[in-house]
């Protein structure tokens, strides 16, 4: 198949991306499906990064001078320009941090301080927090250290054989002692794009905030923070062609006002005495020392970017790619899916098994060919533990993705099972 | 670097048929290895005799370089000295860690030395590996158990 | 002055730098005297960057494929790099951050949150920390955030009016009750450098950590944290000819293994239950969530620069520019300066008041000339306090900045001073 | 721009010879305000007479455009109604975030006209607002205080 019926122009796409003409060991041309590990980055994310070091370069918020004025321009156009991305009301909502695991700790160690004024805000024994077990490690660690330090109870949604997640005790999991539920948006080991009013509109009911972790949704699709109806999410500028380093937490302007500090120093202050400190108002109260100033403006760009295809075509152009892997992949004998098995609400990110071969071997096997996918837990180990297995082949795709690539992952698998069988 | 230099034919066929596999009874010491990147698991247990270690029993998830592996620990150090199997494992560490740069000495390590490829292959060290720190792991056990009885 | 006492040929070291050649308005030449707040960066970094976004770029530790390896390979070969470069005996104590401010934040919060197994390195009601008045508020707020959590009490070092610590008071302040001492090595707003033996002494006699906040020190001269003795150093890659984004710190291996994890998530986990999880050895213990991984490519490349030219020749560069600035800039009337008068002990920051001008009127008027200096209390607010000033102009020195720049300054003070006389 | 642009003689002239300056007695509110970035401070004070600012009073550490604001803010309130006072503060606060694009009108803004190239430096107009902040929040309070003596 050459044909897509997409309405992204991949090859053309795939000229923006000057790693995509790498050539691996035997001169073999990259066959990159691990975009749900960290996407690649476009020609106009690495000038944008050059250019600002080599024009424009300057410590933000502090300095008169003009390189410092051009400097936090920049830094603070990118926090209007993902606050725009995301539908937030307010560009002061928007904070950024050094990846989406920040963003996350950030949420769950503040409400585990115990120093919000306000009691919402503070976990404490009698609380419950509500995850799922098919969350990123990064949205079960922090909740765990958090729940550790404050005798709060964890509890989870767990999961259907089908790989989407089991709804049906809502009631009896979020209740009034629930304080939170945090989730991830898509998994990025089952490609499954979680349902979320339902469990918004229980958690208004029971006073329950609503995280939401975005690392693989906001990359993927259209994402409205105003739509979905929650108070936080998190995601990371790696996944959407942005640079390495930077992150982002957003949050509603009350719940946001209502957390405690986070880390403390440089520009996160209003008035510093040695005896005590006040804050400064948000997003600066949660952004301590220098930012990732350089990365701001990448990700900024890259907002710019895939503003300009449009998600809504980024998101049409994985679904049809998925719709046609899910069914060339699922023509070979002896490969599993673990996550949906129908191109319906999930992403472009799909996991599977081939029997009696470990996804080491597969991942090796393909990686020979130039096809880098990722083999393992995923950082979901829950979900592996779930289904029985101990880790599975994961390709993931984006807008440069082609079905000439999936076809050669076809192949692959084929020649995989030749060689081990 | 292809697949070939990788996967030996000899590690192909140890994985294809591994050599002692399986939990065996009585043990004096037992180990259970975990490689959190790719979450395979191996479980080793030694029976001592005197100084020789008498059995070596395995089982585990993982992938075909950690299944031949403990294939091959197992043909190398089950029955012989332990301080003979202890040098076995130095210098099968020593190649793993070598970067491909140490030439294997095949009086030592027999089938062993078909892994030589996998030292270019930072992700699969551990791999090859996990077998054998569980023998270490299970061996110590075995014998800081037996010091305290003796005490 | 065109000639000065230096072992590095500025002018040289100059082209390495693309931004210096950056017209400012009125087609000023750049005079850039804030490297304290950050340095610029040189050609040699930039390439890296861009060298690792376009052939390189994977996540890392997570995949088999051969970006992956090359990626990983180029983040832990940074590791070992920023080790050798401050004399770590393991390359495993260098956990890298997203800056100083993390890093400090990181310890203060461990600390405090009473999950330690060894109650050496829990705070309690019953422990002091004791830092200085002369503190960058990224080392002042996280201990008082610490403090207010634990109920530990906060207590510090004073000045002297030289602008020196006041040590005088070592064995009344640091006690069997202190648990740690957290101090700055060279001041950003003073330049004086600390002279650490003699409160590590003090500290080990009665059991106490060191923590020494290095921002200012590494990227000035040779730092050798063997030879320092201290347990903990914290530093930044801005400030340091590295990008934005990245920040180190280093401890020594029995003090980080006693720590107890800090961020949750991602590859800082040996294996996650629902239920519980265990975690990584150091280094990777502290680094929850993707990494900034082209960043810390980028901290090595500009280690490799620094060491090139010689950490050595970098600090008698300064030496001799400081040594220079004092005398012209001590010659102007109503010119005081806040900090260590004589070149001794104190690194290339020099900060002063104009007698009857604001310095933001200061700032800018130099700015108008093309002179980057920084106004402001320099986030250390309570040694403006100390001074009994509201503020301070600050010019900073690195190796690419030259005689004439002082000169410009020298003769930029005095328009100032006619402008508002 | 150019130095000229930001220090007009006005600005400089108000912060060398500022009106009304000194902290007095007796008035309704005070309020304190910082500007975090620099430790600018400024304190401002008013007494209130029926709908009308009697006094406006003010001291504070800063540069020469808070000094010299603070100075143009007394002229421009100082005697007149509370609700003009407040429409001359929206006039400078919107003169202030207009990036260098609204067109003051002198009718409202008097000397503070020439605050309009400050409007192009980022950095500074914090320093421009703070003693009309200060002056806001002082009238609020006191408002607020004759609120409660009447209840
Ligand atoms: C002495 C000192 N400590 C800590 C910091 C904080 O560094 P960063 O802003 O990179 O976190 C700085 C710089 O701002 C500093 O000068
Ligand atoms: C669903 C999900 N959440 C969180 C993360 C963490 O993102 P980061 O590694 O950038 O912190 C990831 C990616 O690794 C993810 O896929």
């Amino acid at each position: 198949m050459n044909e897509l019926a997409s309405p992204l122009d991949a090859e053309q796409v795939r000229k923006d991306f000057p790693i995509l003409e790498r050539r691996l060991a035997g001169d073999r041309p990259l066959v990159y499906l691990d975009s749900a590990n960290t996407s690649q980055k476009p020609r106009a994310v690495l000038d944008a990064l050059a250019d600002h070091y080599e024009r424009h370069n300057a410590n933000v918020a502090r300095a008169v001078h003009q390189l410092g004025e051009e400097a936090t321009a920049a830094y603070e156009n990118a926090r209007t320009k993902v606050a725009a991305f995301i539908g937030a009301p307010s560009r002061d909502e928007v904070v950024f941090t050094k990846n989406a695991s920040e963003a996350l700790n950030l949420v769950a160690n503040t409400l585990a301080s115990g120093l919000a004024a306000d009691p919402r805000f503070r976990l404490g024994p009698d609380d419950d927090v509500v995850i799922t077990e098919m969350e990123h490690h990064s949205n079960i660690v922090p909740w765990q250290l958090a729940c550790q330090r404050t005798g709060t109870r964890l509890r989870w949604f767990g999961l259907t054989d089908e790989g989407r997640l089991e709804v049906s005790n809502l009631v009896d999991l979020v209740t009034e002692r629930t304080k939170i539920v945090a989730m991830v948006h898509q998994s990025n080991i089952l490609g499954t794009v979680n349902s979320v009013s339902p469990i918004v509109a229980r958690a208004r009911e029971v006073g329950a905030l609503v995280m939401l972790d975005c690392a693989q949704s906001v990359p993927h699709k259209p994402v409205d923070v105003t739509e979905l109806g929650v108070d936080l999410i998190a995601f990371t500028g790696h996944k959407m062609c942005g640079p390495t380093g930077i992150g982002v937490l957003w949050g509603r302007t009350e719940v946001l006002d209502a957390l405690p500090p986070f880390l403390g120093g440089g520009e996160m202050i209003e008035t510093v005495d040695m005896t005590g400190s006040t804050f400064a108002p948000i997003p600066h109260k949660f952004e301590a020392g220098t930012p990732p100033i350089a990365q701001a403006v990448g990700l900024g760009t890259a907002v710019d970017y895939l503003s300009d295809l449009g998600m809504v075509n980024v998101a049409a152009h994985e679904r049809a790619l998925t719709t046609y892997a899910l069914e060339r992949l699922g023509e070979i004998d002896g490969v599993r899916f673990v996550g949906p098995r129908l191109p319906i609400s999930r992403g472009g990110t799909v996991s599977f098994t081939v029997d009696g071969i470990h996804p080491h071997d597969v991942g090796q096997v393909l990686d020979e060919l130039g096809i880098a996918v990722r083999v393992g837990h995923h950082c979901a180990r829950p979900v592996c533990v779930r289904y029985g297995i101990p880790a599975t082949t994961r390709a993931s795709f984006y807008l440069y993705t082609t079905p000439a690539e999936v076809d050669a992952l076809v192949d692959g698998v084929k020649q995989v099972q030749r060689f081990f069988g | 670097m292809t697949t070939d230099t990788l996967y030996q034919e000899i590690i192909l066929d140890h994985y294809k048929h591994p050599a002692g596999r399986g939990l065996r009874e009585p043990f004096d010491g037992e180990s259970h290895q975990v490689n959190p990147t790719c979450g395979d698991e191996m479980t080793v247990r030694v029976r001592l005799a005197g100084d020789r270690v008498k059995d070596l029993s395995y089982d585990g998830k993982g992938c075909s370089i950690s299944q031949a592996s403990a294939s091959v620990l197992h043909q190398l150090v089950a029955g012989h000295r332990v301080d003979e199997a202890f040098g076995t494992c130095d210098a099968f560490t020593e190649l793993m860690q070598g970067r491909g740069e140490v030439e294997p000495d095949e009086d030592v390590l027999g089938d062993g030395i078909a892994f030589a490829g996998v030292a270019r292959y930072p992700a699969r060290i551990k791999c090859a590996l996990l077998s054998w720190m569980a023998f270490r792991d299970a061996v110590a056990r075995a014998l800081a158990m037996a010091g305290k009885e003796r005490a």
